[in-house]
């Protein structure tokens, strides 16, 4: 299917390496195809309802005698399938143009057999049905990441951004070698097949060990506050379309895995496993969009938020396992929509996001908020699909992250009754820090679009901007019409969840969850809540009239004119005047200072009083707390010890004897 | 016929080499007898293959999968050196670094070296491999002494005394060996120092005195292998050695000191039951990739960088070795295999750089992508594939080592070594990052590789490649029938 | 061959050994070079005596090959050369080793002790000079130690030799009747060329460094 | 559960039309405890049919955004209002959403407000977007707590069925629970609508003023729109504070008496309630903007007590 036409994308891409427009038209035409077919499959699959056999098949016959390449379409796997793709077809479809950015100083073949690539091992990653195919395209997964975000590779923060990357992707590829290999050590194979349930045969202490170990590698990978250090690096430095594929696409893999793991083969879950997951995801949502709030790279800011909607869908998870935990099936159903919707949400909202940010850094060719403004009247496509993504992430009805995260919030609330314990406050509570996260998204998309798309320009590049190329345009319209679709049809996608909750937790719930002709969503029955997208945007069509109609009767006589902005007096306003996007997040870095901990630096110079400056130089600056207080000292310790350790190495022959004389010596004594 | 050829084409190569000076001549000999080398390895495999252990002269050479895997190994390795070499060589009489005389040298000494490593999976008798081995290592401590400078002179001194130190422990283990079994054998009997023959009664022989054998072995051809403690000589000598040289030692000898450890630690096991010799075999891999973990870290110097990363493979293999079952002995031979298919192109590229840079050192090198263009994408890949990322196949074995110890119980070593692994992989990843990618220096000339070290790059980069996707049938045949014996000694 | 003759050549082979491991000891305490080269001729005569006696014994005529071998190789070339070495780089007297001659008496007495435990559990056949082997691990590790100790390039050098010495002794004496003669012959072919390249490189590192103190060479580090 | 269309438009008409005379009687009130006679309490319906009578005058800087916010901020306080059981214990729209879909709408607004004040690109108008988002988001999480402490035991989100959960047993207003998130909820509903410990409605100082400052740039009928929507969303948090928590006189059946009946109720509820608020904005100074977070951080902590107390006293 979709995976021979990403390997001709890939193959293709290089081939023509030398002719840059071909390569582009090729390379992306086909992985666009190739994902067409993809998502057409997925559906397909998703669409037999939740009875739906899985798809299994061997890819091709081995090549390497010990590597089985057998794959499997499943629920949860056609699931990802959907997402991957969909968000493959779009970006691809947007690449065509963008990557014309790229022509003559940078190798857009290459560019493109890497993004056809990536695409073919994230999509055999979601299929693969065995560990070996699995690890060997998880790593492929980091591998390609690495080549796609170093392709600007001369600059240092891009090849550190690609190291850090590269290193903290070797270490969740670790965590899950050895998290699979205490499963492997359990059932003695390699397939996914023997691997179901495992856990139960597993002692209490390796299943736990197994937990954890897939915790912090998938957790890595998803970007889990305090695991996330490399998310911001990475995904900004890279080509827009690879940083769209990236923060919607590949950290959902670890999502992907952790659901595959937690659910498919650990065996029912310990008490615990849930909370750490919840706490996890709240943690993560929080502190990922108050990282965001403080930044002014667009790119950067865009990436944060990937963290908090990680958390989002931790949530669902988090909560999911501790329902199963507390033998409710029908409510871990419920979350795990949640979670499941979220991720397809987020994928099509951030995905969008991305391509505005890449569609607006390419046109104005800095990332930097503080030097765009304006944009609106100059890319109003744009700033419209960007618009629509920022009300989509902010979680603001009427479009697709409302939906989700109403369904979080139903299964949080859910999970203060169901459960027992005082450990049940965590749901509450992380219900009330998704209140916090939501409104502190709405904060943050408020200056991203405000300070970026809105006011006057704040520079030169700004004001010279052009509306994004055709296909750019054409990529954004159809994640644009994917947030839409997923907030007006949720009934549908739930139904889409059928197999996927079938399989994972037994119960298949999209008949109690639709009402209403589908119209309608409900939290499991009626009484417990309901909400309708559609209902809403009918009735505020419904309730347009009543402004027009005050209008005629009252105001028909009222003129429009255009004024200058008020400027309290002054010569006119100038983009200096305006307010910035650090001003913007001011109040929220003062009222989080213990968090922030920020550092500025003032300089002033005055020629007769300090309260007449004639030039201020201001600088604030926030560092992670985890970079300062942990991964830094961490590095600075590991590089200390290291350089003690080459003492070892002296460069003294004697000292070199000595050692083996020693091991001999040791050896004599101990281990005859 | 074959085995016999294949010792004596080398050593006759090298003789005349030895009679005759002109460049042309020298060089055409060498590649002459390694191309031959190569065809009869593969001749030799493929007998193996069909015949099973190949003898001759009443079982003084005798070849099985085991050791046709090592020659082909060597022979491989010695011939992408040898094209290297022409290249290299060339470049560095023409930069004036070194004289006629000292090529001439070169090319006597590399077809003894080569020899001797061929020697040593082919003699059947322990005491005869014993002796190859010595001899590859005085081959090769005069070819680390080539460059007649003060580094050289000093990286020779401390390979050669402490290679002599741990192959004199080797020797006595071997003959501890021999005492063990000679009870069982008899007395008189010929062909009893003749490993084929110990194997068959390494289960009767006195298990103190197999145990303090083995202990000397592991010593002994673990400082060869460059087991740490045991393995500081290796950066000396990887980084002062001609590269060609380099390549050869760490990518072929290594495999004869491994093969040395892995025949004797049959006999152990066979004797001593497989957890003696494997909880030794893994404490020193574990050791060696722990070791090595913190000089790749804070290295300066690409050359030892490149050292380091070959201690922490031996490590591996031995400790693959020690975990043992048949996904043990699997995954030591596939890391044998994939190791000495990977690091020579390493040390091509690396050999090139340090040409066209004129400086070993991390610090004064950056942007080589840019600079030289193949090298600079082909050190990437190599990097890539010798840090075990896939598709490259170092990840295949490796992961199969993991499995192993698993497999075997031993959770905590292989913890150890995952964590050594991830370490490695971040300090090379960062050097190679800065080295390869990265803004050139603004006075940084582009240069171009010549067609002979191209071509040796190539010739590696290829299999490299290829074994990521696809194992050909009667290599993994070979490698199989190779691990099975191993597997079936334990 | 009578019981009383394997008796008595047991003995004498014990006694050989003994003396070997003595002049070890001297080894380790002299610090002129020219001395240590003497003394290593007479230890390797004594090992070139107990391959003699092992042949006669037995009736082995490859190892009175070997015993006439040692002789020519360990007791007459490699001190030659060795001796010419010394006096072309005109250092005749051992540098201050690390640990001073009552403490390194000290330590080789200690490796012995350890030997004699090590080599217990092996030597408890009934064996011909069985209990050779403890003084061949004794010179092994006192060997080792002396390389250890001492910064002479040539002492090292000499070290190198007593350990070959001790793994000889215990390939003679131990096997009964010596290994395979073809291996006997490939190792005395290659100790005599690793002598011959230690003796360049010594020859190269007194001309270079202006000193045969081995532990100055300590550039290439990391 | 069907539509009801009398009752949908009578609901639209009833939240249009008690808006402005809530928002006028808090002003009237206030000015009677400061000793002045005030404007009547119509004066609000003056204000508006002035605005929507007037030119507007908009900025040459601002873009569609600056033009959509009025009518988003309008429309979504109505639709806000819709979801909620007002004389009614069914809301007319409630199968469209619960509370969570009233606390989005209202986000909705507020989001584009705060872009509208940010469009035509003065200092003030940021600074007063950024003032009100950061004071909504903090806000946010307790508004959260205190409805979670009703919805949980409802085991709904719907507003109706929470509304009849505190209906049924009767009396419930002396649970503690209840108790501490009605304070709580009292103080959100006080930021949220701008008023005086939070925000000061009356000011025209730059820089004390919060909601008023995104406003700075409307004119004409755009500004009519914004401020009848605001006061439409103060009437519907208002409303929703007095029928969660006080469920009584809630129409069960949609006759014209009970209906009466429900609207006499609910503005007595609400004339208390604005009574409170005149109380609190006329004794408090307003805080600090950096103080009010800890007015926030205490409603959230009472929230929470709210919903421990539940969790105890079960």
């Amino acid at each position: 299917m979709s995976l021979c036409g990403y390997a001709v994308g890939a193959l293709g891409g290089l081939l023509f390496m030398r002719r840059e427009k071909l390569a582009a038209a090729f390379s992306f035409g086909v992985a666009a195809i190739s994902a067409l077919c993809g998502l057409l499959g997925a559906l397909l699959f998703l669409g037999g309802g939740a009875a739906a056999p899985s798809w299994q098949g061997e890819l091709l016959p081995p090549l390497i005698p010990y590597i089985q390449l057998g794959v499997r379409l499943d629920g949860l796997g056609a699931f990802f399938l959907l997402v991957v793709s969909l968000l493959g077809c779009a970006i691809s479809i947007y690449s065509l143009d963008y990557v014309k950015g790229f022509f003559g100083r940078r190798n857009v073949g290459v560019l493109g057999a890497f993004f056809n690539a990536l695409l073919l091992v994230t999509t055999l990653t979601v299929v693969a049905n065995g560990i070996w195919l699995f690890l060997i395209a998880w790593e492929l997964m980091a591998l390609t990441g690495y080549c796609l975000v170093s392709f600007e590779y001369e600059k240092s923060e891009t090849r550190r951004a690609g190291v850090l990357f590269f290193v903290m992707s070797h270490i969740d590829a670790a965590c899950i070698i050895l998290g699979f290999l205490l499963l492997f050590q359990a059932s003695g194979d390699y397939s996914f097949d023997s691997l179901r349930g495992v856990g139960a045969k597993m002692s209490a202490g390796k299943r736990d060990a197994a937990f954890v170990l897939f915790m912090l590698g998938f957790g890595i990978k998803a970007g889990v506050v305090p695991m996330h250090i490399w998310l911001p690096e990475a995904h900004p430095v890279a080509p827009s379309n690879v940083s769209a594929i990236m923060s919607s696409v590949l950290i959902k893999i670890g999502i992907y895995g952790l659901a595959r793991v937690c659910f498919d083969f650990l065996g029912p879950p310990v008490w615990w496993w849930g909370v750490t997951v919840l706490v996890a995801g709240t943690v993560s949502a929080v502190l990922g969009v108050l990282y965001a709030l403080m930044e002014h790279d667009l790119k950067r800011l865009l990436a944060y938020h990937s963290i908090e909607n990680i958390g989002i869908i931790l949530m669902g998870l988090g909560a999911a396992l501790e329902f199963l935990y507390f033998k409710h099936p029908l409510l871990a159903a419920l979350s795990l929509v949640a979670g499941m919707y979220h991720t397809i949400n987020h994928a099509s909202f951030k995905g969008l996001l991305f391509l505005g940010a890449g569609a607006v850094v390419q046109s104005t060719h800095t990332r930097n908020m503080e030097e765009m403004g304006g944009l609106a009247k100059r890319m109003p496509d744009t700033a419209f699909y960007f618009l629509i993504g920022a009300v989509a992430i902010s979680a603001l009805p009427p479009l697709n992250g409302f939906i989700s995260e109403w369904l979080t919030y139903q299964a949080l609330l859910r999970g203060f009754g169901a459960t027992e314990s005082l450990w049940r406050l965590v749901f509450p509570l992380s219900g009330a820090m998704l209140a916090l996260t939501g409104a502190l998204a709405a904060v943050c998309f408020v200056k991203a679009f405000g300070i970026t798309f809105l006011a006057q320009p704040r520079s030169d590049a700004a004001r010279n901007a052009r509306e994004a190329a055709p296909s750019m345009r054409v990529g954004m319209l159809v994640l644009t019409a994917a947030c839409v679709l997923l907030a007006f049809f949720p009934t549908a996608v739930v139904r889409l969840l059928d197999p996927l909750t079938q399989q994972l937790t037994g119960e298949h719930i999209s008949g109690q969850l639709s009402l209403g002709d589908g119209l309608v969503l409900a939290s499991l029955s009626e009484k417990a809540g309901t909400v309708s997208t559609v209902g809403m945007v009918l009735m505020g069509v419904c309730l347009l009239p009543i402004p027009f109609v005050l209008w005629l009767v009252l105001g028909r006589k009222a003129k429009t004119r255009l004024g200058p902005t008020w400027d309290c007096g002054q010569r006119g306003l100038t983009p200096k005047m305006e307010y910035t996007a650090t001003g913007f997040s001011k109040p929220i870095r003062m009222i989080f200072k213990a968090l922030f901990r920020p550092r500025r630096d003032t300089q002033r110079e005055y020629d007769f009083s300090p309260y007449f400056a004639t030039t201020v130089r201001f600088e604030s600056h926030i560092e992670e707390v985890f970079v300062q207080r942990f991964y830094r000292p961490l590095r600075i310790l590991i590089v200390r010890v290291s350089r003690r350790i080459r003492a070892l190495q002296a460069g003294g022959v004697h000292a070199y004897l000595l050692y083996i004389f020693i091991t001999l010596l040791l050896l004599l004594i101990f281990a005859l | 016929m074959l085995l016999t050829l294949l010792v004596l084409v080398p050593l006759l190569a090298s003789v005349l080499c030895w009679l005759v000076c002109k460049r042309a001549v020298l060089e055409r000999l060498n590649l002459l007898a390694f191309a031959i080398v190569a065809v009869l390895a593969v001749c030799l495999s493929a007998q193996v293959l069909n015949h099973g252990a190949v003898e001759v002269f009443g079982g003084v050479l005798r070849a099985d999968a085991l050791s046709a895997l090592v020659a082909d190994l060597t022979a491989f390795v010695a011939l992408a050196c040898g094209v290297y070499a022409v290249g290299y060589l060339r470049e560095e009489e023409r930069a004036g670094k070194i004289s006629a005389r000292l090529v001439r040298r070169y090319y006597v000494l590399t077809p003894i070296f080569v020899g001797a490593m061929m020697a040593v999976p082919l003699v059947n008798n322990l005491g005869l491999m014993w002796v190859a081995i010595e001899s590859t290592t005085l081959a090769s401590v005069l070819l680390v002494r080539f460059y007649n400078q003060k580094s050289s002179l000093e990286a020779a001194w401390k390979y050669i005394i402490i290679g002599g130190a741990g192959i004199a422990l080797a020797l006595f283990g071997t003959v501890l060996i021999y005492f063990s079994a000679a009870q069982v054998i008899g007395e008189h009997a010929e062909n009893g120092f003749n490993w084929s023959v110990l194997i068959t009664v390494a289960d009767k022989c006195q298990p103190a005195a197999m145990k303090l054998a083995f202990v000397l072995i592991l010593v002994g051809y673990g400082t060869k292998a460059g087991l740490a403690p045991m393995h500081t000589w290796k950066p000396d000598a990887y980084a002062e050695a001609p590269v060609p040289s380099a390549a050869l030692l760490a990518a072929a000898f290594i495999n004869c000191a491994v093969y040395g450890i892995m025949r004797f630690s049959m006999l152990a096991s066979k004797c001593l039951g497989h957890q003696y010799p494997g909880n030794l075999l893994v404490l020193f891999g574990v050791a060696s990739i722990l070791v090595a973990a913190p000089f790749v870290l804070v290295q300066r110097n690409f050359r030892r960088l490149l050292a380091y990363s070959s201690i922490d493979h031996a490590g591996i293999m031995v400790a693959a070795l020690g975990f043992g079952g048949k996904l043990g002995a699997l995954g030591a031979v596939l890391h044998m295999v994939f190791h000495a298919v990977a690091k020579p192109l390493l040390f091509f590229c690396a050999g090139n750089v340090q040409q066209h840079y004129g400086t070993p050192y991390l610090r004064k090198v950056t942007g080589v992508i840019r600079t030289l263009p193949w090298t600079g994408g082909l050190f990437l890949l190599g990097a890539f594939a010798v840090i075990g990322v896939p598709p490259f196949s170092l990840f295949q074995s490796e992961f199969m080592t993991l499995s192993a110890g698993f497999a075997a119980g031993r959770v905590w070593p292989s913890a150890l070594i995952v964590v050594g692994i991830v370490t490695i992989f971040a300090g090379f990843l960062a050097h190679m990052s800065k080295l390869n990618l990265g803004q050139p220096a603004p006075d940084a000339v582009r240069g171009s590789e010549s067609p002979w070290k191209l071509g040796a790059m190539l010739l590696v980069a290829v299999p490299v490649i290829v074994l990521g996707f696809v194992l050909p049938g009667p290599l993994y045949e070979l490698m199989h029938r190779a691990a099975q014996m191993i597997g079936d000694a334990q | 061959m009578n019981p009383s003759a394997i008796h008595s050549a047991s003995n004498l082979i014990t006694l050989l050994a003994s003396a070997m491991l003595v002049l070890q000891l001297l080894l380790a305490v002299q610090s002129m070079l020219i001395t240590n080269i003497r003394l290593f001729a007479l230890q390797s005569l004594m090992l070139a005596g107990i391959a003699g006696v092992v042949g006669y014994a037995y009736g082995a005529w490859h190892v009175m090959v070997v015993a006439a071998l040692t002789v020519a190789a360990k007791v007459f070339f490699l001190p030659w050369l060795l001796q010419r070495l010394v006096r072309q780089i005109k250092i005749d007297h051992e540098i201050r080793p690390f640990v001073n001659m009552p403490a390194s008496m000290l330590i080789c007495g200690a490796l012995t002790v350890l030997a004699y435990v090590v080599a217990r559990p092996i030597t408890t056949l009934d064996r011909l000079g069985s209990n050779t082997l403890a003084v061949a691990i004794a010179l092994v590790l006192t060997g080792f130690f002396l390389m250890i100790n001492r910064r002479t390039a040539l002492t090292q050098v000499l070290a190198l030799l007593t350990m070959e010495n001790g793994v000889m002794l215990a390939a003679i004496a131990l096997t009964t009747y010596g290994m395979p003669l073809v291996v006997e012959i490939g190792i005395f072919f290659d100790v005599v060329v690793a002598v011959m390249v230690l003796g360049i490189l010594v020859f190269r590192i007194r001309e270079t460094f202006a000193s045969m103190d081995v532990s100055k060479l300590n550039e290439l580090k990391w | 559960m069907s539509l009801n269309p009398p009752l949908l438009v009578a609901q639209t008409v009833l939240l249009l039309l008690l808006a402005p005379l809530v928002t006028g009687f808090i002003k009237k009130g206030k000015a009677r405890l400061q000793n002045r006679r005030g404007a009547p309490v119509w004066q609000t319906y003056l204000d508006l049919h002035k605005f929507l009578r007037k030119d507007m005058v908009i900025s040459e800087h601002a873009s569609w955004v600056f033009s959509l916010a009025p009518y988003v901020e309008f429309l979504t306080a109505l639709s806000a209002g819709l979801l909620v059981p007002m004389v009614t214990a069914q809301a007319p729209m409630g199968l469209f959403g619960g509370v969570l879909a009233l606390v989005g709408l209202l986000a909705l607004g507020r989001f584009f407000l705060a872009l509208g004040g940010l469009d035509p690109g003065s200092a003030f108008g940021g600074m007063g977007s950024s003032r009100e988002m950061t004071i909504a988001a903090i806000a946010e999480p307790a508004m959260m707590l205190a409805i979670f402490t009703l919805a949980i035991p409802a085991g709904s989100t719907s507003l109706s069925q929470i509304v009849l959960a505190s209906q049924e047993p009767g009396w419930k207003f002396l649970d503690p629970s209840h108790a501490l998130a009605f304070i709580g909820m009292f103080i959100v509903l006080l930021a949220e609508t701008g008023r005086v410990p939070v925000d000061n409605p009356a000011t025209h100082l730059e820089l004390t003023m919060i909601h008023e400052a995104m406003l700075l740039e409307y004119s004409g009928r755009y500004l009519a729109l914004i401020e009848w929507g605001a006061s439409i969303k103060q009437l519907v948090l208002m409303t929703l504070l007095a029928n969660i928590f006080f469920p009584i006189g809630l129409a069960a059946k949609t006759t014209m008496a009970t209906f009466g009946l429900g609207l006499l109720y609910l503005m007595g509820k609400l004339a208390l309630l604005a009574i409170a608020v005149v109380l609190v904005e006329t004794t408090n100074a307003k805080l600090r903007l950096f103080r009010v977070p800890d007015l926030l951080g205490a409603a959230f902590m009472l929230s929470l007590l709210a919903l421990v107390s539940t969790f105890l006293f079960r």
